[in-house]
């Protein structure tokens, strides 16, 4: 059989396969290092940085819910001049495609965040973090609307060269009129989904599970809605899509594939097993081969809405 | 070594008390690795309910009559859903076994070994007493529980020849009351500081106390903290714990990495 | 101990205990009465009822997802003419306390069904589904802007002297914004939430699992986002709110009155459980006597933000 | 008389082969109120994982010496996760059981009884089987499946005296091809219509084939249609089927209280 091509090219960005490690849910990369082989990664999406470092929500954190889990980290970390000296150069040694995670509570420190990594070696694409629903002061007001993201998305496009990914929060109406807004701006592509507000409460100690009271809601149990918005953001924009929400398994990442992304992040499964990642790839590899499916390209939004599955089949 | 990913079967399940019990599954491969004081996160099923899997001290390493080592288990106390399911377990049924994680105890410079437990934070020092035990470091376990009823493992530590102070809320066996108060008289007993190691595991307000009691008498401490983890690998933030850094500044360091033993000096306790 | 105190009153609505069955998962409630003394429970909210008769989407209608289900039923259903003539009669014979579900596409049919209703006899409140997410013409045009919901809402005040209920939609930025809106332009009390708008794909057939393409994501899945809807609606508005989405079990039910809610509707876990009925109401009162709760309505709203749970309490 | 749900418990797992395979529990308040065609609705765990029950026809009514009903059986082939889950089960596990539910088949008005089963659909004709058969009701069964070897339970015909006329589609029992061949040959020989009572199970569209070769040869039938079910008991209105009613319409009718069992000749076959 001829070989196969998973591979998906967002501006400069190339990578060998569309499985990206999800920002916030494989630390800087470095702490799996030793289980995985980076460079065997589409990419790897970093924590959410901002400029300075910082300490994040007190625990608790996480809470698990049915089929999924809450967070409110807070976006404990060690800013981004830090990242560039500290954990960048051994990326770069350990050949990952770095997708850095930007955060700000300013249009000014996304765009002065944005100009540190452009200036450094061994970035290869920002993603800019305007969904982050658990703290108060930066993010999701520009997330939730439309001008904020417009904004914000132009006037770190001004700045690099980097192919730039706002990353849109599910928490919205509309999350395709935010890909247009996003793709207006002069993004060269989209991640969707964030994690969707949520909340817990222990009914015996009458409190919030979370320090935070509220925090976001990831996992298998916010996949089929994740999918209906990929779906959605695939009618309205051009641009690659990189999908998440809930990716267990391969079968996972050809739905998102099917409703319209040519990547896909994986973010809670890698915690449940951090082995995951060949196990992906296997899948995928064996789908292509059962389909004859040559470049894994050509599934990109290919659900064909105009039949429905049949259940007996 | 990284840790590893095993699919284990459960071989036995020894039902302790209502809520107790000790799970012994056939995870060589991470049994081999295991040092004291380290930790598995463990998974019950292979579905998303529920989801994440849970941390557990490695309570024991079991070896066959060469030496080889067949199993470990873990020591569980029954809080929520997964551990639950753990104490329902059967043999055969399976269990999913990521380890060994995490920093484990240091061995003690000089002088002898304290371990304190409270509770299921007997847990990690099944494995350190065996260690130390054979680098023969004179050691000594400070056990309290609720009642007598409670205290597990008697036997097997004196079998290692670990001296025995034991505790209980209700006093059925040993002092009553917590057991820092019997910790507290050995250490006004010794001559100086920097005489013995004490190592603790137990209800955080156990450890801040241990902590703050060999601070007061001079004496080294490492604590095991437990915190929520999500991962286990660093890759949530979930597990933190703050400690105050060489520059004064307390930030929250990841307990599944940066610990989950600590140095009870460093730990800032709230 | 001194009897406990269940009830609750919405407008003329009186219920002895806050548990009502979910619109759309209790048929017309009849088909439960074999199961359940339906005068036992709260109300029964029936299926959404259009002017017509309707025959609703082709199977598959629903499909299972992580901890959760899909629906797309299309809203078949009798029409209010049969229900006042061949459901109504048995239903007040039970002593069934009815939450008539209604529908509409346009405002002049929500109208007539309400007027329809409040000519009838026992009917004792009305829920107006201007949220379901299945289908095109009808409901959710209306649930997804502010001044559809307040129209849809004070043109129905007009018709009805009973309490009326807008059933709110998930898929919104805001939906305190709407419960607002529903609160100044009349209603009695607000239900929350409905399904999600989701979708799911077969992979080997690469078609949706729907015959309608996306359906409603309902079920412990989303009771994280359902409880952090029902306290932000809290915030905003007085009147009772009616929580739902998710509920399992007893603890699910006092942690949406601890969020806000003064009463909830149980759906999918009624297709897991039919005698679930009793075993939620067995819970209740022993976490009221645990609690030493005597009026179960003091706890509505009465979760403590200020400091969270403890997890290794 | 309403259903009953039953916390069951497995006695035995029976695989027929690597798809198949026939699980007996303790639910005998459901097995006793049984009646041929009724389906219960199961699930194989207490979590959301998954979440909703699973329709299966009731297969074999169990009773001891003294008739008393003591389980129930279902014919398990695997499509999915429930059902890998029910053929992966062992003595001892539970299952949840609601039951009975549905439409049952209606006995012959008059004449022989003719029962058409394409694989997993040979389920509701064990019971039905035995019901004719102790009415003294002639009763033939034509069953067809892929293979031979994938024929189950002819000795359990066979000793009841029920007729058994077999196809499979690679020839190696039986005739060669669909079940509805020889079905068709037995037809033709009869002398008029309302001679024969037609009982079918099976792939939707060997039950269209069978409605339509019935209504050709003017004899009764009924089918038992097969739907995706999130209820089964009218609530969800999941499980449709497109009923040509006596007005002329075709409407959709809830199959688990409206059916499954439908007379052969008022669906509105696709
Ligand atoms: C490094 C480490 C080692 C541990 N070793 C042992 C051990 O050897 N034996 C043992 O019995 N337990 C041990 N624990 C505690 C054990 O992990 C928790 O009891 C377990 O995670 C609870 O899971 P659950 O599903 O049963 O409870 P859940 O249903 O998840 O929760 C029940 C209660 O436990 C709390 N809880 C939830 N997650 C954790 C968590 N990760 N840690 C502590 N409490 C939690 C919840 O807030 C709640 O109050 C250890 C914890 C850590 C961090
Ligand atoms: C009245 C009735 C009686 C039945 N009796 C039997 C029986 O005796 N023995 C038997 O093996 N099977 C029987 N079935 C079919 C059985 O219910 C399905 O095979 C089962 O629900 C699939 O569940 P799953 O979790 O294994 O598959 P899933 O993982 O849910 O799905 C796997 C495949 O099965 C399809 N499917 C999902 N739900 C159903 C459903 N309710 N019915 C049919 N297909 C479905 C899916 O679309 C998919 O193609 C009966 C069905 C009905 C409606
Ligand atoms: C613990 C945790 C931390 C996260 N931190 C970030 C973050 O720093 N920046 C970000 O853009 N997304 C963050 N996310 C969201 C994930 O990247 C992802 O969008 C979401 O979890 C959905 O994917 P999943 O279901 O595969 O986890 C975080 C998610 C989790 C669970
Ligand atoms: C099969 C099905 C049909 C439904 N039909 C209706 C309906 O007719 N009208 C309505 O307002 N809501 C309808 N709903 C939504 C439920 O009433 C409820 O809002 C939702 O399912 C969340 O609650 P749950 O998680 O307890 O099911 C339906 C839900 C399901 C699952
Ligand atoms: S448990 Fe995930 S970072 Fe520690
Ligand atoms: S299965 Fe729910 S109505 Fe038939």
């Amino acid at each position: 059989m001829t070989t196969m091509d998973l591979s998906v090219k967002i501006g400069t960005l190339e990578m060998p396969n569309p499985l990206i490690a999800a920002s916030g849910c494989f630390g800087y990369g470095l702490e799996y290092a030793d289980l995985v082989d980076l460079s065997t990664l589409g990419g790897v999406a970093s924590k959410g940085l901002f400029l300075a470092e910082r300490q994040g929500h007190k625990p608790e954190r996480i809470v698990e819910t049915p089929s999924g889990m809450l967070n409110a980290i807070g976006l404990q970390g060690i800013g981004v001049h830090r990242f560039v000296a500290e954990k960048l150069p051994e990326l770069r040694a350990r050949k990952a495609r770095n997708i850095v995670n930007i955060c700000g509570t300013t249009l000014d420190e996304y765009v002065e965040v944005a100009r540190v990594l452009s200036d450094a070696e061994g970035v290869d694409a920002i993603e800019i973090n305007i969904s982050c629903p658990n703290i108060k002061e930066g993010g999701i007001q520009f997330g939730c609307s439309l001008d904020g993201t417009f904004n914000v998305v132009s006037a770190v496009r001004k700045v690099t060269r980097l192919p730039i990914i706002p990353k849109l929060t599910p928490n919205v109406t509309s999350p395709a009129s935010f890909a247009r807004a996003a793709e207006d701006a002069g993004a060269d592509a989209i991640s969707l989904v964030n994690t969707f507000l949520a909340m817990a409460i222990d009914v015996e100690q009458r409190k919030p599970k979370l320090s935070n009271v509220v925090g976001g809601l990831s996992g298998p149990a916010i996949r089929p809605i994740a999918i209906r918005m990929v779906w959605e953001c695939r009618q309205e924009v051009k641009i690659p899509i990189i999908g998440m929400g809930g990716i267990m398994d391969w079968r996972d990442v050809i739905e998102f594939m099917l409703a319209g992304a040519n990547a896909v992040q994986v973010g809670t499964a890698n915690f449940v097993d951090p082995f995951i990642w060949p196990k992906l790839l296997d899948g995928i590899e064996s789908y292509m081969q059962r389909h004859g499916i040559t470049r894994l390209a050509d599934i990109v939004g290919a659900v064909d809405t105009a039949s429905p599955a049949k259940a007996h089949a | 070594m990284p840790p590893v990913d095993v699919r284990a079967t459960v071989i036995s399940n020894v039902r302790l008390s209502h809520d107790y019990n000790v799970l012994t599954f056939s995870a060589p491969e991470v049994g081999a690795l295991t040092e004291p004081g380290q930790f598995v996160m463990v998974k019950t099923t292979d579905t998303s309910e529920p989801m994440l899997r849970r941390p557990f001290s490695v309570f024991e390493v079991l070896r066959d009559d060469l030496g080889t080592v067949r199993a470990i288990s873990i020591l569980n106390k029954r809080a929520g859903r997964t551990t639950n399911l753990l104490y329902g377990l059967g043999a055969g049924d399976p269990i999913w076994c990521l380890g060994p994680l995490g920093l484990p105890f240091n061995p003690p410079e000089s002088g002898d070994a304290w371990m304190v437990a409270g509770g299921v934070g007997l847990a990690p020092f099944a494995t350190l007493a065996e260690a130390l035990v054979a680098v023969n470091v004179p050691t000594t376990l400070f056990y309290g529980a609720r009642t007598g009823e409670e205290l597990y493992y008697l036997e097997f530590f004196d079998r290692l020849g670990v001296k025995l102070v034991l505790s209980t809320e209700d006093g059925s066996i040993g002092e009553k009351g917590r057991v820092t108060a019997p910790l507290e008289t050995s250490l006004k007993e010794l001559s100086g500081p920097n005489q013995v190691s004490i190592y603790a595991c137990g209800p955080e307000p156990m450890l801040a106390a241990v902590a703050k009691l060999a601070m007061q008498y001079g004496q080294p401490s490492e604590v095991s903290m437990e915190r929520t983890m999500g991962c286990g690998l660093g890759g949530c933030y979930s597990c933190v714990v703050p400690v105050t850094h060489a520059d004064g500044q307390t930030r929250y360091v990841r307990s599944c990495i940066g610990g989950p033993v600590f140095d009870g000096a460093v730990v800032a306790w709230e």
